[in-house]
């Protein structure tokens, strides 16, 4: 007993010292990870994810605080990146924190607006040019359709409009979403027996 | 020499640690979602199993044995994989802190991967001497990183499949290692000890 | 003239051909309907900008749309008439969205303007004022990719070309607008080959046509004898879909393989579609711009196929009215061929540069999108792929959403879009479609990218900005209270300035950021463009 | 993701400022964030020990056994443990506890002992032990720790109890062969044939069967949480 | 007018994957009659059984998955997988055994990853392998061929003997069923006997067993005929059958006592059947044109390496399998080279 | 780099290392004895079903290697142990390998009583076939209770073969291999016994 004592004290003492040694010259310096996982949200500075902005949100991520599931206007495709980043298994899309919607952006009626400047400051990216008193408008390219524009407007004159792609930035849809787009369009344009459709959703991924 | 090669064939295949032996099934299961990971893993678990098979065969003969502290093995093999591991990856990102940055990650879960306590305990339990214990380590390891890496890419081609719900991620995964299992069981036989 | 070794492309696909049905009648010249749409980018680039105001007269010839930018082209008047409107209309596009377009409502009196001097003796001009010509002219490719002839032209810097190559493989089925110019204006083909050849100075012409249609080839042998120009070689090559995509016809008539990534020029080819030569005649030994084309109205839904040569910006409808209007059962209109063609929900759009067939089905050749089965791996579109891709292996990217993937490791760029694939999938999955899709679903991806990073820097930069102004409130309140208690003044205004200064000098750096990303940006959906129409 | 499951029962359960209720634990360790079922981790000594009921139940115990003694003593030394050297520290009591139940089955239940082989002291690396150490234990007080390892142990051993029998079942027609290994020798008549005499179905009981029937258990749970979702 | 917008192309498809299927279904005749000639009616009555099964399991699992069972159903992948998982299996083996092999293969190897054409592994193989390892007694109770056997039985008495197990008054199982030629080389050299001294049994004759070289020539046929109607192509079934004879000729030629000659190896057993059928499942093997190269010639070392030193006797099932689980690495590390584009780009 | 600190870092470190350890040594100074019993008790319940019955000593302690011998397998290892009853020797239990299984070598324990006759046989281990092979262990099967009672006379050379041999072994369906190489190493054992009954009478561990 007592050989084994001392034999294995004299181990610990000398594997302590290397560890404690180890210990210190691995002091993990700044968050590498926190940077990589904002590099993949959205940007759009909603606060959905229940985060105040991406940044904070993509800190909790890599603090292993938040899921991964939390950004609506990332949707399906964030999740997946970050799931690829994390090496986790995606999820759906957590429905308390909303739902992937298509892309909006921010339109002032022009002549409702009482230019009192409540949007200016709502906007988390400067997506709003108007000075007091004068109309406001939005850079529609630098809008990123986070929507807190709107509650602030006293005068309920802030809509969201879906973004209209342009020829240049249309996108063909995929075959799954096709077959959605038929299903949803005028009886008469595209015509499928329902085992078709079956079918179709047989080819997609489950996630 | 043909008794080195039929201890690393007999642990690479036909005694496969992660399909028969059913030794460090957890990295095994966790970190195969991607191949690059699967490579990374493989590689550091390699150079880690490898070290810690010889180094424990060393605890064993020259500071338990002597002593008549085999009861103790355990704790002493522990002991020593953890520092083997803190070690590997202190000299790494000294000397490479491009392989640091690669594997940096996968180093502390081997502490917890069965397979490196499994190997220093079947080494004793085998009763192999220095040469074959090192062997046995590294070709548990090309084993484990073998089925690790095919596992890998199947998975990655699992991505687009249309995996009925209930058995999406883990379980298809499962189901996909019991048939790698049986097929190596084709190997049964190949090393008659 | 001497056999030419001819070499076979990998891959390759033998579809009915379908080429009698509107290759037999010689080209007609359309009526002049009653309305012209003129869509304002009919071309690869940047959209041309209007140069006429609503309610103006214009006169054939004359310049509707000018060119904004290098890869850009003009857009000129069919006819003389009242400029209705400027506004957005239905256009040949998949999408199915519209497009800013010129209405022009013909006065049936077509009074013309010279455009351009004519240049019968073009030997004798610079090749520069000869490519400034094309481009004035408007004259882009009209073998489907719609590029901008003129920037062609400009071939590579420092590399020479020495062989122009003639395209007139017209290798889908039904088309046949490529023949009937061959055969009835081989002249002017060969003329258009000449100023090409005198343009960027090569010594040959290679003239391949596949070999289904022998009239147009002896047509073409005929004028080159009458030319008494021995640098022309015309070339029968064997009859394989997509023996026309540029680099495998030059693979066929010379060995030689390009990878995407290398442009033609720098190979020393330079290649063009005959019909493009031809209206590179016309403009330049002529003087007038593009404002006509030659097109084919084919297909089992039409009374009367044929080829038309009708007025750019004249719709469809208007046209497969002068062809004898539909068949009782007919059921899809194809913008192109069938191969590489998509099919269009109206007959309200124009005539475009790119337009060179309406192929209209009747319900029996068009059949309904077979049921898509699972992949099962076969390997049949490998086979058939002439860029030997692995279609499978980037079906499977994409549809696990592994766009990455697609593109480094299946090179989902090097694509053409031909549809062999999804022609000969024996599980009937649209390939081409995810193709498409994860085309440009990559771009969005770097376009959101580009937007989310210029949003974060906006965002970082509010932020400080606003935690600046505190800080700056704060300080000045201080500074006031300083000021209260010692009654000193002139500092404080100068910090601020200088903090002013500062602010600015980011706001400016952050738009010139922004603009050369943009331009980045613009250069690479261009270029990306144009490989996928390659 | 233990972390994310700890943070919302925290934030759910507002009667124990201390830390979550005791139901909580519960429903996690047996269900919820089960070790084998959702967090799959321990899956070498799932497999490779559960062909049998008895092997099963065997090393479930053990394993059980060195979850609460585990996490009490981690919980117990939380405060006095510099970070640098928290897991060996923790490893090593770990490995301690182990031991001393592998000295402890050897002396009286010998014949399990030999049977369970190398993985009794395999326990040391089953990653859930270290899991809740980590997780759960070093953050909490004693007796939610302890409660914890209960729980998580019994859900462990539970999971690997349902292997034993679905694979010996299938696999040899019996139940609670060898009993007697584990009750002494009046465990021989607890052996049950369940199905005829020359029945086997081997893969059950081969490395293959391991794998398919956890993959059967777990989609087994998803398809039950999937209906309730 | 408005009109449909469909996916290009927009020309009607000429090719589908039910006729693939019945292509091989039609190429799987020769062999099938052959074996039926010389290991009787078990063999059809395998074949049935698994259809039978097949089919019934297959609509069990679309209905349970929700799929539509009509596309599934008729597009003749079960009737693949089930007959050759049939012909596979020892005739006159337990009616359960056909039974619980293909129910097994069709609901493991095939449904639970997707179905039809998401499998990794060839459903057919794991089918067998299930079998081989769970039912080694019933697996290895081979039908001796016509010639050999002392008795045969008809189709009402075979089937009586598959459903209840009682052969009729005076026949005697020993007298039906006796070892394959593979097993008897596998058995008898593991024990020290001499190739030339194997060859001695019964059950062999000059080329590779009695009856057995005629259902691998029947395979052959099929086989060829199939590339001929280019369902499949040669890369897999040539660099397979490469592979395999010259390793089994050098070491013929090596030690001729210890290794039977390659004619041998290619006509008994599973080899020709494999390299034809089963290597070129195009589901489960390799896709790439030099991934395939690899994928067949990985096929021929491992049925090489098996039957001549690991404890089966025929190493086809397990050695597609194998390299099953190769194949997606495989075309990781062949990926396109596409037009124009050099090696290392 | 603080010194310091790793010196406390490994103070900590060893302090828990000397508890877990002597909490640990503890433990197995007082089980030691137990498990040396257990381990004696597990071995001799297995020679105790090949002895024959009625010896007074304890077989487990008087344990002797053989020298190698192609009758024991040829493959070193063996083993004897010898039961008394008094000074009178009852039977020997063997540990024997049958080197030609199917899958490689099977381990017996043979036991013969002192006339040479089989008391008992016992597969300690084995690779063979699960499901094919494996009806030779015990609780398989009642195959190995077979060879009880017989001898090197009964039945005579040519009857110890399996039946299909023209012996008087039954083999399992679809295997033969394993149960002809039992039956051979079993053989030989007497056959061993039979050589070298003098030595065994005599030698003492
Ligand atoms: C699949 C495919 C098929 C093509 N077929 C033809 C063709 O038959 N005739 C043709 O002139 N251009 C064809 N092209 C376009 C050529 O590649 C090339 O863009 C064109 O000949 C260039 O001439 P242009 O600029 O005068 O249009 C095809 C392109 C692709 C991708
Ligand atoms: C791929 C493959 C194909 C087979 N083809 C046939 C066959 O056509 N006819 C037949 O009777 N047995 C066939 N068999 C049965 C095997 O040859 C047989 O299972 C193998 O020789 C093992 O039997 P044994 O273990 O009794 O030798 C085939 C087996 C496999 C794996
Ligand atoms: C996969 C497989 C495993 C086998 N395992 C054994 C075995 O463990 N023991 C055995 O005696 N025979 C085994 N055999 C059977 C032998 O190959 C051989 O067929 C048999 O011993 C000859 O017996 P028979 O003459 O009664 O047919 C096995 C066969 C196969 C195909
Ligand atoms: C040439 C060819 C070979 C095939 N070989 C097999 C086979 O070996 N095993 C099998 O289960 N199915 C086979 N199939 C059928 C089909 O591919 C198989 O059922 C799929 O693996 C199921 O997804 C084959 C099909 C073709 C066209
Ligand atoms: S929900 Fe997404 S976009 Fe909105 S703030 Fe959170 S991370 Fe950013
Ligand atoms: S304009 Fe409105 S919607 Fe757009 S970014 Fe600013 S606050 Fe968000
Ligand atoms: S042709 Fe169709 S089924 Fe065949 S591999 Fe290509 S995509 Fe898959
Ligand atoms: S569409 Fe693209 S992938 Fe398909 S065959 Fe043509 S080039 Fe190849
Ligand atoms: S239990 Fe986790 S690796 Fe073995």
């Amino acid at each position: 007993m007592w050989t084994a004592i001392v034999v294995f004290t004299v181990l610990a003492l000398a594997l302590g010292l290397l560890l404690g040694y180890a210990g210190q010259a691995f002091k993990v310096e700044g968050d590498p990870l926190a940077d990589k996982i904002d590099a993949l949200l959205p940007q759009t500075q909603c606060g959905q994810c229940s985060y105040p902005g991406c940044r904070p949100y993509a800190e909790a991520i890599a603090r292993g605080e938040a899921d991964i599931n939390q950004c609506p206007p990332g949707g399906e495709a964030t999740i997946k990146a970050l799931a690829d980043l994390l090496g986790v298994e995606a999820k759906p899309l957590s429905a308390e924190h909303g739902v992937e919607k298509p892309k909006m952006v921010a339109w002032i009626d022009e002549q409702v607006c009482i230019g009192c400047t409540l949007c200016i400051q709502a906007c988390p990216v400067d997506a709003i040019l108007g000075a007091p008193k004068l109309m406001h408008t939005v850079i529609v390219d630098e809008c990123t359709g986070c929507e807190l524009c709107v509650a602030p407007c006293p005068v309920d004159c802030i809509y969201m409009q879906p973004l209209v792609p342009t020829l240049e930035q249309w996108r063909w849809p995929s075959p799954e979403e096709r077959l959605a787009i038929a299903e949803e369009s005028v009886a008469g344009s595209v015509r499928m027996d329902s085992h078709q459709h079956e079918v179709a959703k047989t080819g997609r991924a489950e996630s | 020499m043909t008794e080195f090669l039929l201890i690393f064939i007999s642990t690479v295949l036909v005694n496969n640690f992660l399909l028969v032996k059913f030794l460090g099934l957890c990295p095994f299961m966790g970190v195969s979602r991607k191949l690059e990971t699967a490579m990374g893993m493989g590689l550091a678990t390699t150079f880690v199993l490898t070290l810690s098979s010889v180094l424990s065969y060393l605890t064993q003969n020259y500071l338990l044995a002597p002593f008549g502290l085999e009861y103790l093995r355990t704790i002493a093999f522990i002991v020593l994989i953890a520092a083997v591991v803190n070690f590997t990856e202190m000299a790494l990102k000294k000397a490479s802190p491009l392989l640091h940055n690669v594997l940096g990650i996968y180093l502390p879960l081997i502490t917890t991967n069965c397979a490196v306590l499994g190997v220093a305990l079947l080494n004793v339990q085998e009763e192999h001497n220095l040469a074959q214990a090192a062997v046995y380590g590294f070709g548990a390891a090309v084993g484990f990183s073998l089925v690790l890496v095919l596992f890998a890419a199947m998975r990655e081609r699992l991505a687009a499949a249309d995996v009925p719900k209930p058995f999406a991620g883990t379980p298809i995964g499962l189901i996909t290692a019991s048939l790698m299992a049986l097929a190596f069981m084709g190997f049964a036989g190949l090393v008659k000890v | 003239m001497s056999e030419r070794i001819l070499y076979r492309f990998p891959g390759g696909f033998h579809p009915e051909q379908h080429k009698n049905e509107s290759n037999a009648k010689p080209i007609r010249r359309a009526a002049m309907p009653a309305q012209l749409v003129i869509p304002l980018k009919q071309h690869i680039g940047a959209t041309a900008e209007a140069v006429v105001n609503v309610g103006e007269r214009v006169l054939r010839n004359q310049r509707l749309a000018k060119a904004d930018g290098y890869v850009s082209a003009p857009i000129h008047a069919p006819t003389s008439g009242l400029v209705r409107a400027i506004e957005e209309h239905d256009v040949p596009h998949p999408s199915g969205l519209r497009a800013a377009c010129i209405v022009l409502e013909p006065d049936g009196l077509d009074e013309a303007l010279q455009a351009f001097e004519p240049w019968p003796d073009f030997g004798e001009i610079a090749p520069l004022l000869l490519r400034e010509r094309v481009r004035e002219a408007g004259i882009v490719g009209l073998g489907g990719a719609v590029f901008p002839s003129a920037v062609k032209l400009a071939g590579t810097p420092g590399t020479a070309i020495h062989t122009v190559l003639l395209n007139g493989a017209e290798c889908e089925p039904y088309i046949s607008c490529d023949d009937r110019v061959m055969r009835e204006r081989a002249e002017e083909v060969l003329r258009g080959g000449q100023i090409l050849m005198h343009v960027v100075g090569a010594g040959k012409c290679l003239v391949g046509v596949e070999d289904n249609k022998p009239e147009a080839i002896a047509a073409l042998r005929a004028a080159a004898l009458k030319l008494a120009d021995p640098r022309f070689e015309i070339v029968a090559i064997p009859t394989i879909y997509p023996s026309g995509a540029e680099k495998l016809l030059i693979h066929v008539l010379t060995g030689q393989k390009i990878s995407r990534e290398t442009r033609v020029t720098e190979r020393g080819f330079l290649g063009n579609n005959v019909a493009t030569a031809a209206a590179i005649y016309r403009a330049v030994v002529l003087g007038e711009p593009l404002t006509r084309r030659v097109v084919t109205l084919t297909g089992s839904g039409l009374n009367a196929p044929g080829n038309w040569d009708a007025p750019l910006g004249m719709l469809a409808s208007d046209l497969i009215a002068q062809a004898g209007g539909y068949q009782p059962d007919v059921a899809r209109l194809v913008f192109g061929g069938p191969m590489g063609g998509f099919a269009l929900a109206s007959d309200e759009v124009p005539l475009t540069k790119a337009a060179n067939c309406f192929l209209v089905l009747a319900a029996p050749d068009a059949p309904v999108e077979p049921l898509p089965m699972p992949c099962i791996r076969c390997g049949k579109c490998a086979e058939g792929c002439p860029v030997e891709l692995q279609p499978q292996q980037m079906l499977w990217d994409a549809r696990a959403g592994d766009f990455e993937r697609a593109e480094k490791q299946d090179s989902l760029f090097e694509c053409i879009e031909c549809g062999i694939c999804s022609a000969v999938c024996p599980s009937h999955i649209p390939l081409v479609q995810y193709f498409r899709y994860a085309k440009t679903e990559i771009w969005q991806r770097e376009r959101e990218h580009e937007k989310s990073s210029v949003a974060r820097d906006r965002f970082e930069f509010r932020n400080t900005r606003i935690e600046r102004d505190k800080q700056e409130r704060e300080a000045m309140l201080a500074q006031k209270r300083a000021q209260l208690a010692a009654q000193k003044a002139a500092e404080p205004v100068a910090a601020e300035a200088a903090v002013d200064d500062k602010q600015r000098a980011i706001l400016d750096a952050m738009a010139r950021a922004k603009a050369r990303k943009e331009a980045l940006q613009a250069e690479k959906t261009a270029a990306s463009e144009d490989a996928a129409h390659e | 993701m233990n972390t994310t499951a700890d943070v919302v029962v925290d934030s759910v359960n507002k009667p124990a400022p201390t830390g979550p209720a005791y139901a909580q634990l519960a429903l996690d360790g047996l269900w919820r964030n089960n070790p084998a079922l959702v967090q799959v981790l321990g899956l070498c000594p799932l497999l490779a020990i559960s062909n049998t009921t008895v092997n099963a139940l065997g090393l479930g115990l053990a394993t059980l056994l060195t979850l609460v003694v585990s996490n009490t003593l981690v919980s117990l030394i939380r405060h006095w443990v510099r970070p640098e050297v928290r897991l060996p520290v923790f490893v090593l009591v770990i490995a301690s506890v182990v031991t001393a139940i592998e000295l402890a089955m050897n002396a009286w239940l010998h014949g399990l002992y030999v049977v369970l082989g190398i993985f009794l002291p395999l326990i040391v690396t089953n990653c859930i032990i270290i899991a809740r150490a980590e997780g759960f234990a070093s953050r909490h007080d004693v007796a939610r720790a302890a409660f914890d390892g209960l729980m998580m142990g019994l859900g462990f051993a539970l999971v690997l109890v349902a292997l034993g029998v679905m694979r010996e079942v299938l696999g040899q027609g019996t139940l609670l062969a060898n009993a007697h290994l584990m009750f002494g020798e009046w465990g021989r008549g607890l052996t049950l044939q369940v199905m005829p005499e020359n029945y086997g179905f081997l893969l059950a009981i081969l490395p293959p069967g391991a794998f398919i029937a956890l993959a059967l258990l777990i989609a087994l749970k998803n398809a039950l949480d999937g209906r309730r979702v | 007018m408005r009109f449909p917008t469909l996916a290009s192309p927009h020309i009607a498809p000429n090719n589908d994957v039910s006729r693939l299927m019945k292509q091989v279904l039609l190429a799987l005749i020769p062999g099938t009659l052959a074996a039926i000639y010389f290991f009787g009616w078990g063999v059809l009555l395998n074949i049935l059984l698994t259809v039978a099964a097949g089919l019934l399991t297959e609509a069990v699992m679309l209905a349970l998955r929700h799929r539509p069972l009509k596309p599934f159903l008729s597009d003749g992948s079960v009737l693949v997988t089930a007959w050759l998982l049939a012909v596979c299996l020892p005739p006159l083996a337990p009616w359960w055994l056909p039974v619980v092999g293909i129910s097994f293969a069709l609901v493991f190897a095939k449904h639970l990853y997707g179905g039809l054409g998401y499998n990794l592994f060839n459903p057919a193989m794991v089918g067998y392998a299930v079998l081989l390892v769970s039912f080694p007694k019933e697996m290895t109770q081979w039908g001796l061929p016509q010639g050999v056997a002392a008795q045969a039985l008809g189709f009402v008495d075979s089937a009586m003997y598959v459903f209840s197990g009682h052969l009729p008054a005076g026949v005697a199982w020993d007298g039906l069923s006796g070892a394959t030629p593979l097993n008897v080389y596998k058995t008898d050299l593991g024990q020290g006997a001499a190739w030339s001294s194997i060859q001695q049994h019964s059950v062999f004759s000059s080329l590779g067993g009695v009856g057995w070289e005629w259902v691998a020539l029947g395979w052959l046929l099929g086989g060829v005929w199939m590339l001929w109607q280019r369902v499949i192509t040669w890369r897999i079934p040539v660099s397979m059958l490469l592979s395999f004879t010259l390793l089994t000729l050098a070491f013929y030629l090596y030690d001729p006592t210890h290794f039977a000659s390659p004619l041998f190896h290619l006509l008994s057993g599973g080899a020709m059947l494999g390299a034809f059928f089963i290597a070129t499942d195009p589901v489960s093997s390799a896709t790439t044109a030099r991934g395939q190269l690899i994928y067949g010639a990985g096929i021929g070392v491992l049925v090489f390496v098996i039957r001549g030193f690991a404890g089966f006797p025929d190493g086809v099932a397990f050695a597609v399998l194998l390299m099953n689980i190769a194949a997606p690495l495989i075309d990781h590390y062949t990926p396109a080279r596409p037009f124009g584009r050099k090696k290392h780009e | 780099m603080n010194k310091q600190q790793i010196v406390l870092t490994s103070l900590v470190l060893a302090a828990f290392t000397l508890l877990g350890v002597s909490v640990v040594a503890f433990m197995h100074q007082q089980t030691e004895p137990l498990i040396q019993a257990q381990m004696d008790a597990a071995l001799n319940r297995q020679l105790a079903a090949v002895l024959p019955a009625g010896f007074d000593n304890d077989p487990a302690a008087s344990v002797r290697a053989l020298p190698d011998d192609v009758l024991l397998g040829g493959k070193g290892g063996a083993l004897v142990y010898t039961a008394r009853k008094g000074e009178h020797v009852t039977g020997w239990a063997l540990r024997v390998i049958a080197p030609n299984g199917y899958s490689g070598a099977i381990h017996l324990l043979v036991g013969v009583d002192a006339q040479g006759v089989v008391s008992g046989v016992r597969v300690i281990s084995h690779k063979e076939t699960p499901g094919l092979g494996d009806p030779i262990e015990e609780s398989k099967s009642n195959w190995i209770h077979g060879f009880t009672g017989q001898g090197l006379g009964n039945p005579d050379t040519k009857g110890w073969h399996v039946k299909k041999d023209g012996g008087v072994f039954d083999q399992f369906t679809g295997a033969t291999i394993t149960p002809r190489a039992v039956v051979q190493a079993v053989h030989n054992a007497l056959l061993y016994v039979e050589q070298h009954r003098a030595e065994l009478l005599e030698a003492r561990p």
